[in-house]
């Protein structure tokens, strides 16, 4: 059951307008996440902060893949996955300052981006906890007869816990519309997969469920995002699951509070040459669909509106603390 | 209850699937999962003939998985249906427990209010049955910690086949706790029952003299207890909590000011026991109003046993309620 | 990794002695199970009784291939797991009486036999619950350098648990000398495998986690025992762990309480006809090895060892209520 | 403490480390096993160092996979050895819930008391950091719930390296919480520092007008508490709990005879908390005592909110116990 990835190259090219969107959601993601790591440090931003910085590829190629009516179930390092999905830089931003304009009312903080028009539905700091909700949204769809996907991202750490096995059962089982995403990043936190996984290799486990299962290379957006297409064509058209593996890597550290002990800066440094940003703008470069003012334009645009994000975060307002014990229970009771 | 009402007869067995009943019935939103619900006919036989009346689409046996068809149930809510999760025992929930606690509890609120979860957990909980250590747990009491999820515990037909109802309703996450040594129980249920408050305690019995407070299957056990202390001349008022999260204090306080003395009686262990914070919040709420201090009777510390002596001896019994109210009243 | 597993007639026969003996012990466990029922239906037996009849040549033939040295972690249907392991049928019944005699001193019941001098670590009630405790007897010797044998049973319904993925992996993971035991009888409770798994097949899944598994009929005493023998070997000698499914049916009700309503009476007779005792002994003597007058001796002797058993439990004692609290905490503070 | 005792500079993470390093180089029973305690060093970086000097058989990384180390740590204690479990956080443990209450809890009574479980199990816990609702449990008090383990909750540099040593030689599970506030706190410690015991509660400043009654990061706030009251003239006794189960009631009682008045702090959820439990017994063994009703200062009931004001506002501060302890006085 397992497909070949198909290489960058044999993609077919994005146009012009569609590759300056990938490109700047990457360059968004990756100077919103950078701004974000200088506000912690200047304790504007406080808590978890989990950068994607090296990831970018594998939501934005994701989510485009994606349309408005599909639902997103996302991890505790979401940053990403949220703005790749629409989640807007300033409601965010405001978030992770804790201000009431933030996307859940300053209440979840950077593991917590939830969002109810574009079906985001969080940010989860439960290793593997959001695998049995996205079930459960793709079930509510099948028993509805909607023709959603409910796209469910998580990483190699999670694939070890006991959800992941009953997860990708019973999606199987009962052939639920979930698009599985896993990003693979060779580590959880400072535990590389070789000390987690007996064998660190998904295509015989997964096929063992009857899912069908593509490993693409995560550091290609154009790859990542075809395979997504294809995934999700298969995933909506009734068929069940479908388990698409992209292989990355998280340039940074595991969160603010980590020595990187545990691999080397060479390692780091080799991952580093396969950026999926730079990667990506050669191409569209090299076969002339997007010119280096493109690219300038695009990085003026961005900076603003991570500027704009942060100048919408500081004036932003606090919730009263009379507020405190609000959202335990529902207001109203139907 | 109206004139002309026909009260059929049933157990509570029987009453909880009425419930169930209705609920498939009334609302296409609602369907039921969880282990041997379906082709078994669930493990106390709640759910039995409902597959062959609802068919696999809304009865749906699911795999030994409580922590993820759990936390699927929470995500179906999410999705707009409304899931009826009945995880076969408490004994089995701990499996369960990061769903119920880290996602069913809080998204409402980490979502600043965007996404509340409207699911209904069922499960029996309670020993008497000599299951032994690892299937003899009371822990709705310990649910009863969690902020973001009400807790309910029905003891009578009419409460178990109303509060689903009521349940199914809620916005939010509600667990039910039927204690499993009640479906055996028989009564007489309307058979236009309705839904009832999930509010709100209930004087099951009034008294003048002391206040029981109680809940599940030790109600039962403190009405037999009233009868025995009535004969000696001892009026004793008893209260069902029937809600244990969140508590409705006023019931009992507005009784504690009339009889000035209270006894809680939980099957839970002692240590750390709904008994316990209801014994808090009288002394917070109404210290001056005691006569003597507040009491309670709940399960020994042990796990509980096998032989039947030994586990009889662990669990609350009408007979210790007389002894100790007798010596209360006394004071 | 499959291994293809020996028919009975493939596998060396045994000598008369040898014979008897596992004849003995399937027998002794179907009468002592009989005489259980009967004694529950009496109610001198309480809580939840889960018969073994129709599974006994898994628990015969395994606990044959073990030493006294090795250990086992059983589950609520074990009453045959101990009986073959060697617990005494008579502190196995004062048990089930709720006695002090018992090998539980009466705490437990049927779902909790613990015997410490055949190293029987009980008796397990949540399904899938005795996997972790079976890695981590498998630990202390890896780590102490004992050659010993941890042996787990578990049920099919059990492998759909996300405890068995996280016990597969890290038992594989960390080389643990576990020897699993899968017991398949196709249904977990009354839930058809089915119903239960997306591919009710276990070589592919158990692969996947790099350890080696053989499929035996688990109806062929003989063919359990020589593929036990095979797995406790590999086991032992520091090659990590090993997979056993055997393929069984229980012929009986899930439990007392049990209407049997998802499986039809035509299933249940077709899997009597290979009911492992009536096979067994017909093969023995057809080789003549057995004789008639073996076999009648032998019922007989099993008759009065469990009424012998019956016996000692009837005149077994009653803990004294005052004690209720012991062994809630050990006595001892060292 | 000795004359000539030579005491050192660490912090409270340090004098965690210490008590790891003494108890693998004084029996080669122990390992430390858990996620990330090995190539990271620890989460909170309490076992950094100890891979490099222990080696990977007795400093274990763990997958994630909560619920089957836990069990494995079990398993490993029935044979022989003398394992430290470390679960992350306390926030992740509910994941392992199951073997700790099923397994390690049970046990030892399930099997006539043939088969004990030296089982040393230690998390993280607490509130105070922005991790918001899903990482910011405090559930020590809950799981003091469970008979058949032993909880403690060291407060101090001594206790977090004493307490361990006494763990590993009980003979029974102990649950050892650590705040995670508390990792940078700075002290002194004996060079030879020892194990201290885990039965006791302990008077952490003589009063006469009070008795605060808390534990974990809570006794700093009640002891700064205590020295803004002094200021006013009221003297308040703080009395750390540090074993949550089995609670000494003998030192709080002794107490309350001499002050009368009570206030319990517990960063832990209200209803159902320790807190609660406390008052309960506050209330059986010593109504008699009381000159104005036992009180309660817990966490609010809600999710733990990421907003560092909304955190702090949820749970129990210095201020509010000044606050309260003025109006508990002055009845
Ligand atoms: C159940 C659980 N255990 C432990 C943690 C602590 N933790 C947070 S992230 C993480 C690593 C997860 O790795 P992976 O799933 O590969 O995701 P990545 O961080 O690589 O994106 C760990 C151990 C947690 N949040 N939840
Ligand atoms: C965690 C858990 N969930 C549910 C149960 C209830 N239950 C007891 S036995 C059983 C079926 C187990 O099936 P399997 O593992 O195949 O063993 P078998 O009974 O067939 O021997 C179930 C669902 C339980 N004991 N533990
Ligand atoms: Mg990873
Ligand atoms: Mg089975």
């Amino acid at each position: 059951m397992k497909k070949k990835s198909t290489p960058q190259s044999a993609v077919p090219l994005p146009d012009h307008d569609h590759a300056r969107h990938l490109l700047r959601q990457m360059i968004l993601i990756r100077r919103f996440e950078a701004k974000s790591a200088e506000l912690y440090s200047a304790t504007k931003i406080r808590g978890f902060l989990h950068l994607y910085d090296g990831e970018e590829a594998v939501a934005v190629g994701v989510m485009d893949a994606l349309t408005p009516e599909d639902a997103v179930v996302a991890t505790y390092r979401e940053h990403g996955q949220a703005l790749a999905r629409g989640v807007s830089a300033r409601s965010i931003m405001a978030e992770m300052y804790g201000k009431l304009e933030g996307c859940s009312r300053g209440r979840g903080g950077s593991m917590h981006l939830f969002d109810a028009a574009t079906r985001f539905y969080g940010g989860n700091a439960i290793v593997g906890g959001g695998l049995p909700l996205s079930l459960g949204l793709a079930l509510a769809d099948r028993m509805e007869g909607r023709k959603r996907v409910t796209c469910a991202f998580f990483g190699d750490g999670a694939s070890v816990e006991g959800v992941f096995h009953e997860s990708l059962n019973l999606a199987s089982l009962w052939k639920l519309p979930v698009l599985f995403i896993l990003e693979n990043n060779l580590y959880a936190m400072g535990t590389a997969i070789c000390y987690a996984q007996a064998v660190p290799e998904f295509s015989h486990r997964v096929a063992s469920y009857g899912i069908p299962l593509e490993a693409v290379d995560g550091m290609d957006v154009l790859a990542v995002r075809e395979a997504a297409l294809r995934a999700a064509a298969y995933v909506r058209e009734g068929n069940g699951p479908f388990f698409l593996e992209c292989r990355t890597y998280r340039f940074r550290a595991h969160s603010m509070f980590d020595a990187e002990l545990y691999r080397t800066k060479e390692e780091v440094e080799e991952w580093r040459k396969r950026d999926p940003i730079p990667a990506f703008f050669a191409l569209c470069r090299e076969k002339g669909i997007l010119s280096d003012a493109d690219r300038e334009e695009l990085e003026r645009e961005v900076n603003a509106a991570v500027e704009d994000a942060v100048a919408f975060a500081e004036a932003g307002t606090w919730e009263p603390v009379e507020e405190l014990t609000r959202f335990v229970y529902s207001e109203r009771r139907t | 209850m109206e004139a002309g009402t026909v009260m059929i007869k049933m157990t509570y067995r029987d009453a909880a699937r009425e419930g169930l009943r209705d609920a498939l019935q009334r609302d296409p939103r609602v369907f039921l999962m969880g282990e041997d619900v379906g082709h078994y006919g669930g493990c106390f036989a709640v759910s039995k003939g409902l597959l062959a009346e609802f068919g696999p689409e809304r009865i749906r046996d699911t795999p030994l998985s409580e922590l993820t068809f759990t936390g699927m149930g929470i995500g179906a809510a999410l999705g707009g249906m409304r899931p009826i999760v009945e995880i076969m025992t408490v004994n089995f929930s701990l499996l369960a427990l990061d769903q119920i606690v880290n996602n069913a509890a809080t998204l409402l609120h980490m979502s600043g209010g965007q996404f509340n979860v409207p699911l209904v957990i069922r499960m029996a909980t309670g020993a008497g049955k000599q299951l032994a250590a690892q299937h003899a747990h009371s822990f709705e009491g310990w649910y009863a910690h969690i902020p973001g999820i009400r807790v309910v515990a029905p003891a009578t037909l009419e409460d178990v086949r109303g509060m689903l109802w009521t349940a199914l309703e809620d916005p939010d996450p509600v667990l039910i706790f039927e204690n499993n040594t009640l479906y055996t129980m028989e009564g007489e249920l309307p058979a236009d029952a309705g839904p009832v408050d999930i509010d709100r305690a209930k004087v099951r019995r009034e008294g003048k003299d002391v206040t029981i407070i109680t809940y599940g299957a030790s109600l039962f056990k403190a009405l037999e207890a009233a009868e025995t202390l009535a004969a000696g001349g001892i009026e004793a008022e008893v209260i069902d909590l029937r809600t244990l999260r969140p508590l409705d204090d006023a019931t009992y306080l507005a009784s504690i000011a009339r009889t000035h003395r209270a006894l809680i009686v939980d099957e839970g262990w002692r240590s750390g026991s709904l008994a316990a914070e209801v014994s808090a919040r009288i002394m917070e709420q109404a210290f001056y109003e005691l006569d003597a201090p507040v009491e309670r009777i709940c399960t020994v510390e042990v796990p509980i046993p096998y032989a039947r002596h030994l586990e009889q001896a662990a669990i609350p019994q009408a007979e210790k309620i007389v002894e100790v109210v007798k010596r209360m009243v006394n004071v």
